[in-house]
């Protein structure tokens, strides 16, 4: 250790200063989550989150979802979970900040109502992405156009009303 | 003059609140006693209200620096309450990491230690050589700590081709540096007056208090979770159980060194073997836990850690209980420091490598 | 420069306005070696022990002059005075350095002397180490108590070889004076090889008496949280602090003087060496523990000290 | 030993008082005893050196468990003890077992359960004025 300590005054020093010269994190690193283009607000997302950091609201006729950086561990788990690629840890980990609004990071989506009953259904790229991912699946044609606005619920009460009405036109 | 010293909850060589009040008789230490519960959170009661999916996550986060060992356990019990296998790449992956916070834990509590005892350049360079270890877990992780590498079932991400090669060259430096230390210790004439014949924890004592971890292999009490209850995949790679006799300070303090560099022996191995793994099968679906209940053991840095969940069919456990290794080692502290001088209760106390938020949760 | 030889008459000339009035006296107790010096050199030896201590420690350290920042930013700050502590609490720092600064006023480069000066050094600097402990016991903390209880037990183990090295050298210069002792040397050659246990013996105790490892037992931060300095805060810490730096310089010049003196820009520059060696022996070395120092002190330094004074004397 | 053989063992030794055992994965054996006998088994275990890992408790809903948790190699066994929540008494096995005594106080405080004969029955971790059970759930 003593010829060690001797040597290493000649040595430049292992720190680094770091404000002053950059420091930057690893690829991959789990940063600052932050939502990206591709997220469809479909909530996903603050359903898994551990810390409930992720919050959706729905106000008038947008839905918006809001991380909260003082809550949030990340740990990733949205990033993982997310189908759409939403959602991603940046490598940013500079998030000091005196002002709160920064510690927040929002999205909005364009919410669509049902028309049976006027409640939400979800949101617009929401229901693009669903119906482009089950086009090949099909629903039975016919019936696509009548129930494709109408909310689970109403959905529902069609369905019921039809295979009633199909049960006593039966008997 | 008989008085009480109070190494209070705010003390600096105590990292984290834990209150001692040591009785001594001039500077001999006659009766200590120990209060914990600074740092409890209660977290066994928050873990019953979140899913097991987000119950590991809280679990990795009871304490900074073993967040592997939490996790590890956890996922282990409720892995075999499903009964579920999970694949080979799986644990091999699991135990690289686990292994690789083994060292960063140990060369954390090597620094410390030298800085208790006054050597501040030992713990400027040991924490210096720990940067190694904490960028190449940054890079496979993702983070320095709080690696969320563990699912039901498996891991989360893959060590992937790339990162093998810088992995490999840190631990030579690690390897190079730990023996550089490991004859500094036994070196340097007045660590040997500070460390050698100081709280000394005789053999049957560690038995009877049922020490774990390196405090108990420092005194003879052979006990090693991965060579008793195997787990991962500590039984296909080879590596020696350290296992010294004379209890005291520097015996811990070899302990852990030595320790170091099984460790990296075993990483080595398992880089090896993943090799020969397909890449990418590292985790299996778990579609639901039925009841029942079961015990996860790990091998920590400080000592054997115990999870013990029962679940109750849902997809909340019905009762998670967590026991940390300084649960058990603090209990030794007492029979320590009997008889050493004032000066020795903070070495002595770190000795153990006490991790307090894991004892109270 | 300043011809120290020659009685304070002929110095005097040297300094016009000094015609009006005998002002010699003052410029060696404020100005030369006295306080301004002093206390420049006190800054610069510890900003130096902070520096060369990170830079051997792969650190940048903090700047040079940081002490001196520290002194100021303490001054600012307000100074909370224990409700069980004595009026001492206040007195005993200040003690410290005022008799601590005595000792510079007697180097041989300028300043003041009389017959047995080297008595009164000894003197004055025990007596700021036992106002370390005065300042520890009336802080009324049990860490302040401990801390002091330390300090006074060390100040029995140092003082012992320390005494007799001196006494060693004294005779050896035949004169009690420091500047007859650097006369001496002048004239016959550095003491070190002359005295060579002697001077071990001094240099082993020097690490006691400003308190760096390996003997820093009074102010373990680890273990009794500073010993006597826990209670202190704002002033009261700056001028304790400050003396203690001042302690660095004058205990090492003192071993210079005693030992290794030539002339006065050597002093300087053999002062900043010796520190050099005293910040590597820091690093490198543990805290050993009382009752070790007390064995290390009494029995091997005593007795080397002791044969070099029988050598001198017969 | 193996599994199979400890069971046999234990119901030589309690009889009628086995209430139930479960042999699970990897050597994990869970045996549930009648309250008051589980010192015997205790006593037993001691001699064979086992250590004593952690005593956990549960609330099964009207009754309060104690979980001894021991390491035999190579088996991990779960020795279990319930009394009713009317009345929780379960005996101490401090005096066979010292690092019993703080996992006794850390479940009396949790769970209210009231260890009979315990050396030191203060507060572990919670204030000492905290009356409730935080971890009962029922």
């Amino acid at each position: 250790m003593e010829i060690e300590a001797f040597l290493s005054l000649f040595k430049k020093p292992f720190t680094v200063k770091y404000p002053f010269e950059p420091s930057p994190a690893p690829e991959g690193f789990r940063g600052r989550t932050e939502f990206t283009d591709d997220c469809v607000g479909c909530g996903a997302c603050a359903a898994v989150c551990p810390a409930e950091a992720i919050t959706v609201r729905d106000e008038g006729d947008t839905r918006v979802l809001k991380v909260d950086h003082g809550l949030c561990i990340f740990c990733g788990t949205c990033q993982d979970t997310c189908p759409w690629e939403g959602i991603e840890l940046t490598e940013k980990f500079e998030m000091a900040t005196l002002d709160k609004e920064t510690v927040y990071d929002e999205v909005e989506h364009e919410l669509i109502f049902c028309e049976g009953c006027g409640g939400v259904i979800t949101t617009r790229k929401h229901m693009e992405k669903i119906q482009e991912s089950i086009k090949d699946v099909g629903l039975i044609d016919k019936d696509r156009a009548t129930i494709e606005n109408l909310c689970t619920s109403c959905k529902r009460r069609h369905f019921a009303k039809e295979i009633s009405e199909a049960m006593s036109l039966g008997s | 003059m008989d008085m009480v010293v109070q190494f209070g909850p705010q003390h600096l060589a105590l990292a984290e609140p834990e209150r001692f009040k040591v009785h001594t008789e001039g500077e001999k230490v006659v009766d200590v006693e120990v209060a914990v519960g600074y740092n409890h959170r209660g977290i066994e009661k928050l873990a019953e209200r979140k899913t097991f999916e987000q119950d590991i996550l809280l679990v990795e986060r009871i304490c900074g620096i073993c967040s592997m060992s939490h996790p590890v356990a956890f996922t282990q019990a409720v892995e075999d309450i499903a009964g579920v296998d999970i694949p080979e790449r799986a644990n091999y992956l699991r135990m690289i990491i686990a292994e690789l916070e083994r060292i960063h834990s140990h060369l954390l509590w090597a620094g410390i230690a030298a800085e208790i005892i006054g050597i501040e350049t030992l713990f400027m360079y040991i924490w210096k050589d720990r940067e190694y270890v904490l960028d190449q877990l940054e890079i496979i992780t993702g983070n320095r700590n709080h690696y969320a590498w563990n699912t039901i079932g498996g891991c989360r991400k893959d060590i992937t081709e790339k990162h093998i090669p810088p992995l490999l060259t840190a631990l030579e430096v690690v390897e190079r540096r730990t023996e550089y230390y490991i004859d500094a210790f036994l070196r340097n004439r007045t660590i040997r007056a500070r460390l050698v014949g100081t709280g000394i924890l005789p053999r049957e004592d560690a038995r009877k208090l049922c020490t774990v971890g390196p405090t108990a292999r420092a005194s003879g009490y052979a006990v090693d979770v991965r060579k008793d209850d195997p787990h991962l995949a500590y039984d296909k790679v080879d590596f020696a159980e350290i296992v010294l006799g004379e209890g005291d300070n520097m015996a811990r303090a070899k302990v852990r060194l030595l320790e170091i560099l099984e460790s990296v022996k075993i990483i080595r191995q398992a880089t090896k073997a993943i090799k020969g793994l397909p890449e990418g099968d590292i985790a299996v679906p778990v579609a639901e836990i039925p009841p029942g209940e079961s015990v996860g053991r790990y091998e920590a840095p400080r000592g054997e850690v115990f999870h013990y969940v029962k679940s109750n069919g849902t997809f909340y456990p019905e009762r998670v209980k967590v026991r940390a290794p300084t649960y058990s080692n603090i209990q030794a502290v007492p029979t320590m420091l009997m008889g050493d001088t004032l000066a020795d209760v903070p070495i002595s106390l770190a000795s153990i490598d006490p991790c307090f938020c894991c004892t109270d949760r | 420069m300043f011809p120290y030889r020659w009685p304070v008459l002929i110095r005097v000339s040297a300094v016009r306005i000094g015609d009006l009035m005998d002002v010699q006296p003052f410029i060696s107790v404020l100005i030369v070696p006295g306080l301004l010096f002093t206390s420049v050199m006190a800054f610069l030896y510890a900003g130096m022990y902070r520096k060369v201590r990170a830079r051997m420690q792969n650190r940048r350290g903090p700047p040079f002059v940081q002490p001196f920042y520290d002194f100021i930013k303490l001054l600012s700050k307000d100074s909370i005075k224990p409700e069980k502590s004595g009026m001492l609490f206040t007195w005993a720092p200040i003690i410290a350095l005022a008799s601590v600064l005595i000792v510079p006023i007697l180097f041989p480069i300028g300043g003041l002397s009389f017959a047995g000066d080297l008595i009164v050094v000894i003197y004055v600097l025990n007596v700021s180490a036992i106002m370390l402990a005065v300042g520890g016991f009336s802080s009324g903390s049990p860490f302040g108590a401990v801390g002091g209880s330390r300090e006074v037990t060390q100040l029995f183990a140092y003082e012992l070889p320390l005494a007799i090295s001196m006494v060693a050298v004294a005779v050896k210069a035949s004169s009690f004076s420091l500047v007859g002792i650097a006369g001496a040397q002048e004239a016959g050659g550095m003491f070190f090889y002359q005295l060579p246990f002697a001077c071990i013996a001094f240099l082993s105790i020097i690490p006691a008496k400003i308190g760096l490892q390996p003997f820093d037992i009074p102010e373990a931060e680890q273990e009794i949280l500073g010993g006597p300095f826990v209670e202190y805060s704002g002033y009261r810490l700056a001028i304790f602090t400050f003396a203690n730096q001042v302690k660095y310089f004058v205990v090492i010049s003192l071993a210079v003087i005693l030992f290794f003196w030539r002339n006065w820009w050597q002093f300087l520059i053999t002062g900043f060496l010796l520190w050099l060696l005293f910040i590597f022996v820091k690093i490198i070395s543990a805290r050993v523990k009382t009752d070790q120092s007390f064995v290390f002190f009494w029995q091997y330094m005593g007795i080397l000290a002791l044969v070099d004074l029988v050598r001198v004397v017969i | 030993m193996e599994a199979e053989e400890f069971i046999e063992k234990l119901k030589e030794l309690l009889g009628r008082n086995l209430l139930e055992y479960h042999i699970g994965r990897r050597n994990r054996v869970f045996v549930k005893v009648k309250n008051g006998y589980h010192r015997d088994v205790v006593s037993w275990f001691q001699e064979m050196q086992a250590h004593l890992s952690v005593i956990s408790s549960v609330d099964l809903g009207d009754e309060l468990e104690l979980v001894y948790h021991f390491e035999i190699r190579p088996l991990e066994v779960g020795l279990k003890t319930s009394a009713s929540k009317a009345k929780p008494h379960i005996e101490t096995i401090s005096d066979i077992y010292p690092s019993a005594a703080w996992y006794e106080r850390e479940a009396m405080e949790m769970m209210g359960i009231v260890v009979v004969n315990h050396p030191d029955p203060r507060h572990l971790f919670l204030p000492d004025d905290y009356t409730e059970f935080p971890l009962r759930r029922y």
